[in-house]
């Protein structure tokens, strides 16, 4: 049993929580997420950095339906998520412990959330180098290339919301694709729809994305969707400032400054 | 961080006393520091009333070279020069053009980012709030600490703590175990340029302060300032026509009063170099 | 299926001589929907009415479309007019044919294709308007009034004049504000007490005024109409009711050396005290941090001689619920502190004085009976030095606006002066004069001129202490920049009036907006100055920003009327575009998901959080609600909603869809 | 013969739709490829009605509201404000030209300003062009030319 397995078997045997939210080996030893419930179970948790799928998108249902409190693993955006989630009321701080990992055995545990926020607000949300070199040479191309290249990367959308069930703040009770009466967006997957779709998603997650790649992970096709909101969170440093996560500070859009940037108008 | 010390024309001509207790002080105190090389004139009091551009390069010239020597703190024991260098540096920073224009008459990118420090918060920030040093013998005296102009004004560039009522000297002195007074010309101007131009106005203007000083029952004065001291030191016959009496109030930099409290011997601090003995230390 | 009537007006030659209106009719009855279409020379005309009144009832119309000028101008009158023929008047709809077409392109066929096309857009967006009922709120016809101050209380009697109930509520022991600690006033030099007071007294004898005094607002919930506001009347450790006033407690109290707060601390007071003689209501307070009793347990000499027994050592702070309708804010100013002024000496010398002192100075009432004296000596003054703008226009160390009252108060200290001190001397050190009001610059020149008081134009730049005088340096900017130097025996300085303490914290508490200063906002600084952005919340007096006695009057008054205006009805009617959130059958109940980021971008507090219960009354979902009472309808919230669970009536998304549809494809006409 | 441009101006019912009644009445003359849609505030102007105008055939956009501080409703310009920002950025990477969207602020007294901008934006997007590129993934693109 390594420290990490050993805690959780702890907390859940002293009935600290009722349910543990992590990661255990799943086919060709790809992680998977475990929802442990039993002491004995713990044995099953691993973590590796092979686990980066943000579990945050399971707090919602589950901690709602769980009696009692729920503990999850947690990498650093997934941090992020929750702070974001309890900033838009999504989740119970008050029932949930947070295992933020660094490796199997070596972890950091919270129960107060403005411990979370202070350790967040010390991590700069940064654009990895890969992605960033892509949003450059992106960048790069002349307008009509650049449409072109997202109509070619759209064109593959089989509409299949993936992305969407994978974010952890897509979670809207009737997202705007489904409205019909106005059509928000076409729903047929078609160029045009698909261009909707990425653009309203990524405006969704103006000031939001947590950078965790989810999206990306889970497109089965394969389109660079991670691009648009890391470009965002780019761009949005440029133009406000900052980008970062508080459980109360608002929404960058749903806020404002009177001396904000307005370069664009005339 | 490493730190350089800009002295100026004045602190190696008619102020080499203030110098001399400036690096005595700082060795005693283990503070390393290097003098900026190569320096040159800061342009004072004259060039920014003769020529916009001289007066910014020349103090630029000698922030450059400073950060060129890898330093990151810049100490300006003479209240003129700081006052240049600071109001040069603000120009940079705040104005593109000002600090494309410096870069190119001097060649080459100046970032005019170093800290630059007046020797009175130097040494409360740097010394008497980071070290705890022992003044082995306490200044037992009533002083008057003389601020002048140029090292509090203008507020928005020199950002020196209350423009009209500075109280940092007297929080230095009392630490060093001295007594400073309550008086009303702190901030008054001595005359500062004019000494050989008007010297009729120093005098009266430097009288003044002297006469409230003494009024008051001031045993000495502290100055931050080779010109001031300058003014109320050396015109002293002029001072004392004006005012009807003999003035013997000895103006000491406030280097040379910290000296004395460490301990270190008159002569080394230049005190035998002032017009005005400074009798019975 | 909708039945659409399309009226088309030539404008007299406005319109008909740039577009072919019978070719805008003609081309518009052929779209879809459209019944019936007209042209005619004036829609706006009685005939005009009438012609549309007659189609509606002929052709039975669903919806109205009038492509004529702008609706700013005439959607009223034809809304209204269609109502009277018995179509909802939010299934009208008014094309902009005049200001947006005809008086703008020239003439041919372009133009008149531009009508047709803007006439489609509103065809199409008529097809979409759903019938509206305007929305009425309940009044709760009673006032809050925060502050008893001079407007506090002008406010509160016009409101309970007319009729209508009035709680006042007064932070301190009595009402009065700052004008009761006046001497004079200006211009007239009458004694503030002697108009002040009967005022006073009126409040406390008005039936419809209940005054709640040493009490504060805990908090407010509501909005326009209908608050509830919570009241914490702090312990006054005397029974109101029980005590007479008869003030036997004050004079026998112990504790005789507390400064007095009325007198600006020049004065004493006991430790159970009334402010001054003429309180309202003139009922002792325990200052406990000061009583003797409260300190160390014994004394009780209050209790002892109360003849009445009143005295209620373990009296607690009560909370108080009113129910109102409408609040007005009159928590008036305070006089800036003068440390950042360090070269005044404010502080450091006793006779370094502010206006306020000066007034308690200056007051038959006051701690010398009027007679100006040396606080540190009692002497009286032969040279008096004031200095105006101590603080106010000096962006650099006070503040960047006028404070506007110390002109006039200046130059009435030095008056009172000269009339106490006739062979004294007073200077005045000012920035300029701004005389500015009814009989003021003649008050002005009265001082200069007849009391010959020297007016000074120039700054101070160092006030200190010599040999018993305070030497006054300063400049005198109209002989170039002369030096003065004044060896004064008083100095008064002018300071600047700011946001009374506590106005930050109780705009945050009732949600109206404040400047950098802290001085409430109004709505519109033209259109409505007495108006706050949160619905029947308004203002009164200096907490709007500073201002003289009259002025604080007139605008407690026109508060005092929008009230009563409110109060006119007992429900208000307000134009139904506003948002909604959507609600749909259980399991959903709404698509709203309760983010509830839209209560931050709303500008009005209008969205509030909603518990949706099953018929058990188990919470199923909290969801955004927006209180039609409060929503002013700017749609920010609507944008802004991610699962576009909030829409606005008359600018839904439908609408707005249907019209960019119908404006980009015009090959259907 | 010139293309006209169809160009769908989204304003604010307080400021910019009063600017342009002024226009009106003050009689100045401008193009009449633009076509006003009203709004209560530019706060209420969702981004995706812009998408939804290219879709329609729009070849430019105007949005345009209160001054800063101006603002009826004393914020919604502000939160919009920050939406464009954002939204620009967002249709710039993905290639959604920006120069066919004008954001402009105009008050109820800029009559003249508001010809001058529409006269300005007319001109540049006959310089752009149809946006056939938009109108092609649309599906728009066809009818547009049968129409003409």
């Amino acid at each position: 049993m390594d420290k990490l397995q050993k805690f959780v078997f702890d907390i859940l045997t002293s009935k600290e929580v009722t349910l543990v939210i992590g990661y255990e080996n799943g086919s060709a030893n790809k992680p998977r997420p475990a929802f442990i419930r039993e002491p004995s179970d713990s044995e099953r948790l691993v973590f590796n950095e092979k686990c980066v799928l943000n579990l945050t998108v399971y707090l919602g249902t589950h901690c709602t339906n769980n009696p009692g409190k729920v503990a999850i693993f947690a990498t650093l955006p997934a941090l992020c998520s929750i702070l974001q989630l309890a900033s838009e009321h999504q989740i119970q701080t008050a029932d949930l412990l947070v295992i933020y990992c660094k490796s199997n055995d070596e972890f950091e545990v919270f129960d107060d959330i403005n411990k979370i926020e202070e350790l967040v607000c010390k991590e700069e949300v940064v654009i990895d180098s890969k992605n960033s070199v892509l949003i450059e040479t992106i960048s790069k191309l002349s307008v009509e290339e650049r449409f072109e290249y997202w109509t070619e990367q759209f064109s593959k959308c089989i509409k299949c919301y993936a992305c969407r069930a994978a974010c952890p703040l897509c979670y809207c009770t009737r997202c705007t694709v489904e409205i019909n009466q106005p059509q928000w967006v076409h729903s047929p997957s078609h160029a045009l729809g698909n261009f909707e779709w990425h653009i309203m998603r990524a405006m969704h997650m103006a000031g939001r994305c947590l950078n965790c790649d989810a999206c990306a992970n889970a497109c089965p096709v394969d389109i660079p969707l991670n691009l648009l909101t890391k470009y965002m969170i780019r761009d949005i440093k440029e133009k406000f400032g900052e980008y970062t996560f508080s459980v109360n500070k608002g929404n960058l859009l749903s806020t404002f400054k009177p001396d904000d940037k307005e370069t664009l108008i005339r | 961080m490493k730190l350089a010390v800009y002295p100026g024309c004045s602190l190696n001509g008619s102020a080499r006393e203030y110098y001399e207790s400036v690096s005595i002080v700082l060795e005693k105190l283990n503070i390393e520091y290097s003098e900026v090389p190569d320096w040159n004139c800061c342009g004072a009091t004259a060039a920014h009333n003769l020529n916009k551009e001289l007066s910014l390069v020349l103090p630029s010239r000698i922030i450059a070279a400073a950060e060129n020597d890898g330093n990151e703190e810049l100490l300006v024991p003479c209240a003129a020069c700081f006052n240049r260098l600071k109001t040069v540096q603000r120009n940079i920073c705040q104005n593109k053009e000002v600090k494309a224009k410096v870069s190119s008459s001097l060649d080459q990118n100046i970032s005019a980012t170093i800290q630059i420090h007046n020797i009175v918060e130097f040494i409360r920030d740097n010394i008497l709030q980071k070290k705890d040093v022992e003044f082995i013998k306490p200044l037992h005296k009533k002083v008057a600490c003389y601020y002048g102009c140029l090292l509090v004004r203008p507020h928005s560039v020199v950002e020196f703590d209350r423009m009209e009522d500075p109280q940092i000297m007297e929080q230095i002195m009392v630490k060093i175990g001295a007594e400073p007074i309550d008086w009303a010309y702190k901030t008054e101007c001595c005359g500062a340029g004019f000494t050989i131009s008007n010297a009729e106005i120093v005098a009266k203007l430097s009288a003044k302060i002297l006469e409230d000083a003494i009024d008051r029952g001031a045993e000495m004065l502290i100055v931050a300032c080779p010109m001031c001291h300058a003014n109320l030191d050396m015109r002293r016959p002029m001072i004392e026509k004006i005012l009807k009496k003999e003035v013997k109030i000895p103006v000491l930099y406030l280097t040379q009063a910290i000296g004395l409290a460490l301990g270190i011997d008159a002569g080394k601090l230049g005190l035998k170099r002032h017009f005005v003995p400074v009798l019975n230390i | 299926m909708a039945r659409i009537g399309v009226f088309i007006c030539h404008c007299g030659e406005n319109i008909g001589a740039t577009v072919d209106c019978a070719k805008v009719a003609e081309l518009s009855s052929r779209l879809e929907g459209v019944t019936y279409s007209v042209d005619y020379k004036y829609m706006c005309s009685d005939p005009g009415q009438t012609l549309i009144k007659k189609t509606i009832k002929e052709q039975n119309l669903t919806g109205v479309v009038v492509a004529a000028c702008s609706p700013r101008m005439h959607e009223p009158t034809f809304r209204k007019a269609c109502s009277e023929a018995g179509v909802n008047p939010y299934m009208v709809e008014m094309a902009n044919i005049r200001e947006h077409c005809s008086w703008v392109h020239d003439k041919g066929e372009a133009t008149t294709q531009k009508a047709v096309d803007l006439v489609h857009m509103m065809v199409e967006k008529v097809k979409n308007n759903k019938p509206l009922q305007s929305i009425k709120v309940p009044v709760k016809k009673a006032a809050l009034i925060l502050g008893g101050g001079i407007a506090g209380i002008q406010t509160s009697l016009d409101i309970a004049n007319a009729g209508h109930k009035v709680i006042l509520v007064e932070r301190e022991p009595s009402i009065g504000g700052h004008m009761s600690q006046l001497s004079e006033t200006f211009p007239t030099l009458d004694c503030s007490q002697c108009i002040l007071t009967p005022r006073m007294v009126e409040v406390a004898q008005n039936p419809n005024i209940e005054l709640i005094s040493y009490a504060e607002l805990e908090s407010l919930e509501g909005f326009i109409g209908n608050f509830k506001a919570k009241i914490r009347k702090k312990a006054r450790s005397v029974d109101e009711k029980a005590c007479t006033g008869c003030g036997l407690c004050t004079t026998k109290c112990p504790s005789r050396k507390i400064p007095s707060e009325f007198n600006e601390n020049m004065g004493y007071r006991t430790a159970i005290y009334v402010p001054f003689p003429q309180a309202v209501p003139n009922k002792p307070v325990i200052d406990r941090e000061n009583c003797t009793y409260y300190k160390i347990g014994k004394c009780k000499i209050c209790e002892i001689v109360c003849p009445t027994k009143a005295i209620r050592f373990d009296q607690e702070d009560e909370i108080i619920e009113k129910e109102v309708g409408a609040i007005v804010l009159a928590t008036g100013f305070n006089v800036l502190g003068t440390d950042f002024f360090p070269e005044y000496g404010y502080g450091k010398y006793k006779d370094v004085i502010t206006g306020l002192q000066f007034e308690r100075l200056a007051s038959a009432s006051g701690p010398t009976l009027g007679d100006i004296r040396r606080p540190s000596d009692g002497k009286i003054p032969e040279k008096i030095v004031f200095i105006a703008c101590a603080g106010s226009r000096d962006p650099a160390k006070g503040i960047e606006y006028c404070s506007k009252i110390c002109c006039m108060y200046t130059a009435k200290h030095a008056m009172l002066y000269k009339h106490k001190v006739p062979n004294g001397d007073a200077s005045i050190f000012y920035m300029d004069i701004r005389a500015a009001g009814k009989m003021y610059e003649e008050f002005v020149r009265r001082a200069i001129t007849e009391d010959e008081v020297h007016y000074i134009r120039g700054r101070v730049s160092r006030v200190y202490e010599k040999n018993g005088k305070l030497i006054v340096k300063g400049a005198d900017t109209l002989l170039g920049g002369m030096p003065v130097e004044i060896e004064a025996d008083m100095v008064v300085l002018a300071t600047a009036g700011v946001a009374s303490q506590g106005a930050e914290a109780l705009a945050q508490k009732i949600h109206v907006s404040y400047d950098t200063h802290k001085f409430f906002t109004e709505a519109h600084p033209k259109l409505r100055p007495v108006e706050t952005n949160t619905a029947g919340i308004f203002l009164a007096g200096a907490c709007h920003a500073p201002k003289d006695i009259p002025e604080s009057v007139s605008m407690a008054s026109g508060a005092a009327s929008k009230v009563i205006g409110l109060f006119s009805k007992s429900e208000m009617t307000r134009e139904p575009l506003i948002a909604i959130v959507n609600r749909s059958a259980p399991p959903v109940y709404s698509s709203c998901a309760g983010c509830f980021l839209c209560i931050s971008a709303c500008p009005y507090q209008a969205i509030e959080k909603e518990e949706l219960k099953d018929h058990r009354g188990k919470i199923m979902k909290t969801v955004a609600k927006v209180n039609p009472g409060l929503c002013q309808g700017c749609g920010t919230c609507v944008a802004f909603c991610r699962s576009n669970s909030i829409d606005i009536q008359g600018y839904s998304n439908e609408q707005v869809f249907a019209e960019i549809a119908a404006l980009l494809n015009n090959d259907t006409v | 013969m010139e293309f006209e441009p169809k160009i769908v101006a989204f304003v604010c019912n307080w400021c910019t739709y009063a600017g342009a009644d002024l226009t009106g009445t003050s009689r100045i003359k401008y193009s009449n490829d633009v076509k006003i849609i009203r709004f209560p505030c530019t706060g209420r102007i969702d981004f995706m009605y812009l998408l939804k105008a290219f879709a329609e055939g729009a070849d430019g956009i105007i949005v345009s509201g209160c001054h800063p501080n101006d603002c009826h409703y004393t914020s919604g310009n502000f939160h919009a404000r920050r939406r464009w920002m954002v939204f620009e950025g967002l249709l710039n990477f993905i290639g959604i030209d920006s120069r066919r969207i004008v954001f402009s602020w105009i008050s109820a007294a800029e009559g003249a300003k508001w010809a001058e901008l529409v006269n300005k934006t007319v001109k540049s997007i006959q310089e752009l062009g149809p946006y056939t590129q938009y109108q092609k993934v649309a599906g728009t693109f066809k009818k547009e030319v049968t129409n003409g």
